[in-house]
């Protein structure tokens, strides 16, 4: 029997989804594009940053929006000292849960920083903006440590 | 034994080819909501969650169950996700009612989904794999060489696809929720229409739509108490077989056939053309209704397009076994969902609750699915009655 | 409930790239020694199969396909498919043995991770508004669950690197593991971090293999003459997609799961979990309430090997094996979907 | 009053994802063959039946196929559709026609295109031969045969395709 080679090629699985939003993810996205930041509130009054649609206790829908500042705290973090080439950053950078001011629920984005020792679980943050809105979730480009006011 | 379990709630979104309105979430979401309006029942009243839809890659989200546990009320529930391509919307109604006729669940709700305007279902389903010849033609390419070898074998003449064409679309009509709209259709503009893949023509051919489809399952103690007229089912069947191999039946598969043959025989069904009252059988392509009437066995092997060109299959033609009075897949077609409109629709009928597409009096129903290569098949049989 | 033995369970060795080798290459084999196991000559001599798969870990449609050239599917079977892991098809062809329609039931699960990058592929699980469009990988999402608990004081980098010498060393006696070896905590500690706070020890490796499980009635398995072990209970249940609204530090539907299956109705010998990250696997063992007297992922779990969409699979089976070898009575094996623990299967196995 | 701008009701989400596909052993060894200009089947140790391309399984027996069996470049047509449309990621402009085709010596199809023919005259049983790119361009691929052509051959009786042996139909 013929004696196979190991025959390897790349290739890519590539394609531009066109996502309707439906009202709550389209309002949230609106309100980013504006350069402001939303919640809903839950069942429970608990604001949820970003807004999602259906309430996980309940499940009724959900509809009363809240804006919440542009300014939070790291809830946790992940430090990435190699960015992969997805990643928002070509230089390190972390992933936070970030529980931003008037909201209840962290929300999840990526938070620019020299190095690791410069944040912490409880440092202040605050959303940076991309120089052209759109009307998507880069539209924060990042959040970076708060000034002290 | 299984235990008896009845259909007590049907949602449906309408089909279109985008539905720019909403999220994927509130896509499913309204099916759900609907089929527990249907049902009576609320979030609460339902146990586990069984939801299917074909290749993540038309959404491009991947095992989506995971983001569709709040929209689905699942949060502390069981979630079981279904894939078995093109018949996923029937086997995924098949594994919901195994929740509860195995006796494990009182209640479940399933839901099967496509959101094909995300992207391009050609697209999704021809993906360029290395070493291999980019000649996927899509699935009516998949299916053309199959149809023309029918033709040949069948001798059948060559406007029978043309007659399923205009007769799905004259019973999607009557159905507010299909996709294609199509009251003044005529055999001369199916005959006219763009050769797609010969011998397909374009209006011989499914559309790409939007949309999901939901059931609520019951066991038969809360069936029982249900609002609404339960559709018991009365048989369930599932049957695979390879894509290729040496000899296989490509026209009439094995599968199918065999699949048919349990159901039937679960049901207590000998003659399936006088024992049912409807079927809403998959036919994507115009000419697998007379392959199907034949594979189903409504028909000797041969002479399936015959019940086509008399109008047995048609309900505007007062034939003995209207085959998809809702219009059926050639007016819908969100992938996923497919094959669970087919079992949502077969148990409308035998509820009484089909609307404009009633068949009077239908008390005996068949539903059916089949995807991959014409390989994986899934079917039931409802009834107005336990047994 | 009608009581479920497992008559056989066979698994591919974990390996981090399998080479020239396709998906129904990469099952075949499985299938064979499990048939050869319990004395079957393929699927036609099992009542239903089920599988578990994900098109995008090779980047395919319609990846599951494949295996059912595997199975010898003429004349045509019962055969059905979930694109989760495998542990969930077993779960389904359970229901379909408790309805009476099958008898036994052949399930396999195979992933080839290696094609793709896999962290980055899992990302397009997530929200896909608002998260996949970020590519969130999921080693960071791990990273901020294990950074919560080092930062509420309920573990240490210590309780993790523990984890990981007790998966690498119970490994040794596995012939399948991708990862083993006797390996000291602080030599583990010594190692810098890889997405901080974890280290890439405490990661799951990239695997690329396949599993298969046969189950049956009892009397079945009387029936072959094999040696079998009782499935006693079986629940599963998702949390919200939204990780901010749950506790990661907890797993509240692991412990659902199991109270659902019944683990509490007698002692917990050995279980084994599908913890991909080292602190998961404390979160799961609290959970659970697991304690001295069970020892947990005696295979060296998923941290010594990864086998996405039949890792869930093979913890049932690696505890069939425990179970028959009469190294334990009775135990629990876990499965999970999902970033951070977000969906979990239990199941209870006992002794025949 | 500011000005008002439109609801967001829709994004656009780019999922591009980076895969090294390498293929399984039984595709390797059929390619590395037609890198040679030579079609090969690999034949099921139970049912004998030979399969090219060859995927590493007989489908109907579920049996690994070891033994390598060397093909003809002569087939015949099973069934084949003409495609009017244009199909993503396939830069064959339409129509064109794509037929199932089973070479001398294995017992299943494949697909492949049909060229230098008159459409409408296409049939279930024709006879047709591969041609080949030049044996400079030969690749690791199917498409070192740029299509099948029509041969002065008597048609196959369609019960007997699929079952001709390597050596070839003498009608």
């Amino acid at each position: 029997m013929s004696q196979p080679e190991v025959l390897t090629q790349a290739f890519e699985l590539g394609f531009t989804y066109t996502r309707s939003t439906g009202p709550v993810v389209g309002r949230f996205l609106t309100e980013l594009r504006d350069r402001r930041i939303f919640g809903i509130k839950g069942s429970d009054g608990r604001v949820i940053v970003p807004p999602m649609e259906y309430d996980p206790v309940t499940a009724e829908e959900l509809s009363e929006f809240v804006e919440v500042g542009q300014q939070g705290e790291i809830v946790s973090f992940a430090w990435v000292k190699e960015p992969r080439a997805a990643h928002p950053f070509d230089r390190p950078f972390a992933w936070a849960m970030i529980k931003l001011d008037g909201a209840d629920v962290a929300m999840i984005h990526c938070v620019a920083a020299q190095s690791e020792g410069e944040l912490a679980t409880g440092a202040r943050v605050q959303a940076v903006w991309a120089d052209e809105t759109r009307g998507f979730i880069t539209d924060i480009r990042c959040f970076e440590l708060a000034q002290e006011n | 034994m299984a235990n008896l379990a009845a259909v007590v709630g049907i949602g449906q979104t309408k089909y279109t080819t985008k539905r720019g309105d909403v999220s994927i979430a509130g896509l499913v979401r309204e099916a759900a909501a609907n089929a527990l309006e249907d049902a009576g029942l609320g979030w609460d009243d339902i146990e586990a969650v069984i939801i299917g839809k074909a290749p993540d890659m038309f959404e491009g989200v991947i095992m989506p169950e995971i983001y569709l546990t709040d929209a689905l009320g699942c949060n502390g529930k069981p979630m079981l996700r279904v894939h078995t391509a093109g018949s996923v919307g029937g086997s995924t109604a098949l594994v919901a009612a195994s929740h509860v006729q195995s006796g494990t669940f009182k209640r479940v709700l399933t839901v099967a989904f496509e959101k094909q305007s995300e992207s391009n279902a050609m697209w999704a389903l021809s993906t360029p794999q290395p070493f291999s010849v980019h000649l996927n033609a899509g699935a009516g390419g998949y299916f053309a060489p199959i149809i023309r070898e029918y033709m040949r074998r069948s001798e059948a003449p060559y406007d029978v696809g043309i007659k399923v064409a205009v007769k799905d679309r004259l019973h999607g009509a009557r159905n507010p929720l299909a996709h294609l709209q199509k009251p003044d259709i005529t055999l001369q503009e199916v005959e006219e229409s763009f050769m797609l893949w010969d011998p397909l023509r374009f209006l011989e051919a499914c559309p790409s739509s939007d949309g999901a489809c939901a059931m609520v399952i019951a066991s038969e103690d809360l069936a029982e108490q249900s609002p609404k007229p339960p559709a018991w089912i009365r048989g369930v069947a599932m049957r695979s077989e390879p894509t290729m191999y040496a000899g296989r039946e490509e026209v009439s598969p094995q599968a199918g056939r065999d699949c048919a043959a349990d159901v039937y025989q679960q049901a207590g069904i000998t003659d399936p053309r006088r024992d049912l009252d409807c079927a809403e059988v998959y036919v994507p392509f115009s000419w697998y209704e007379p392959m199907w009437l034949e594979n189903l066995g409504f028909a000797a092997e041969g002479e399936g397009w015959k019940l086509t060109m008399e109008g047995a299959t048609s309900l505007d033609e007062g034939g003995d076994i209207p085959w998809n009075p809702s219009g059926g897949v050639l007016c819908s077609n969100p992938i996923g969902a497919s094959g669970m409109i087919r079992f949502a629709e077969a148990a409308r009928q035998v509820r009484g609750d089909a609307g404009a597409h009633q068949v009077e009096g239908a008390k005996l129903a068949l539903g059916h699915a089949y995807g991959g290569g014409a390989q994986f098949f899934s079917m039931w049989v409802v009834g107005s009655e336990k047994s | 409930m009608q009581q479920i033995a497992i008559v056989g369970y066979q698994q591919s060795d974990c390996v981090s790239w399998a080479g020239a080798t396709n998906e129904v290459e990469l099952i075949m084999p499985v299938l064979r020694r499990v048939f050869d196991q319990v004395g079957l000559a393929n699927a036609q001599d099992v009542d239903f199969v089920c599988s578990g798969s994900c098109d995008y870990l090779q980047g395919a449609a319609f990846a599951f396909v494949a295996g059912v050239d595997a199975l010898g599917a003429v004349p045509p079977i019962k055969e059905s498919h979930v694109e989760m892991d495998a542990a969930w098809a077993l779960y389904e062809s359970m229901l379909k043995i408790r309805m009476g329609h099958a008898k036994s039931a052949l399930i396999y699960g195979f992933g080839k991770s290696s094609p793709g990058e896999l962290p980055i592929v899992l990302s397009q699980q997530l929200d896909p508004y608002y998260l996949a469009p970020q590519w969130v990988d999921t080693i960071s999402l791990a990273a901020m669950q294990a950074r919560l608990m080092l930062d509420q004081g309920l573990i240490t980098e210590r309780d993790m690197a523990e984890v990981v010498a007790r998966s690498r060393g119970n490994a040794l006696n596995n012939p399948h593991a991708q990862l083993s070896g006797d390996i000291a905590v602080d030599e583990l500690l010594a190692q810098e971090t890889y997405v901080s706070p974890l280290r890439k020890s405490d990661c799951p490796p990239v695997s690329d293999g396949a599993s298969a499980v046969i189950i049956c009635t009892v009397e079945q398995a009387i029936e072959w003459g094999v040696p079998y072990a009782i499935i006693s209970g079986i629940d599963h249940r998702i949390e919200s997609h939204n990780l901010a609204m749950r506790d990661l530090t907890d797993s509240v539907s692991t412990r659902q799961a199991a109270q659902g299956a019944g683990m509490a109705d007698g002692s917990v010998d050995v279980a084994e979990l599908y913890a991909p990250f080292s602190h998961q696997e404390i979160i799961l063992t609290r959970a659970l309430g697991l304690g001295e007297n069970t020892q947990v992922n005696p295979s060296g779990g998923v941290l010594a090997g990864n086998l996405m969409m039949a890792s869930g699979l093979s913890r049932i089976g690696e505890l069939f094996n425990r179970i028959t070898s009469g190294e334990a009575r009775r135990g629990i094996a876990h499965a999970t979907s999902g970033p951070c623990l977000q969906h979990n299967l239990v199941t209870v196995v006992e002794s025949a | 009053m500011s000005e008002e701008r439109e609801m967001i009701t829709g994004i656009e989400a780019p999922i591009y994802l980076q895969y090294k596909f390498t293929a399984g052993s039984a595709p390797a060894r059929f390619l590395s063959q037609v890198k040679k200009g030579v079609l090969t089947g690999q034949r099921c140790p139970g049912c004998q039946n030979v399969y090219c391309p060859p995927r590493g399984s007989c489908a109907a027996c579920g049996l690994p196929t070891e033994e390598e069996v060397v093909l003809s470049d002569k087939a015949t047509v099973q069934s084949f559709t003409i495609v009017a449309i244009p199909i993503p990621n396939n830069p064959i402009q339409p129509p064109y026609i794509i037929a199932n085709l089973v070479p001398d010596g294995s017992n299943i199809s494949f697909i492949h295109l049909m060229s230098e023919c008159v459409n409408e005259e296409v049939h279930i049983g024709q006879r047709v031969q591969a041609l080949w790119k030049p044996e400079e361009e030969w690749d690791y691929a199917m498409d070192n045969i740029r299509y099948f052509k029509p041969i002065d051959e008597p048609d196959v009786p369609v019960d007997r395709i699929g079952t001709m042996p390597v050596t070839g139909w003498e009608g």
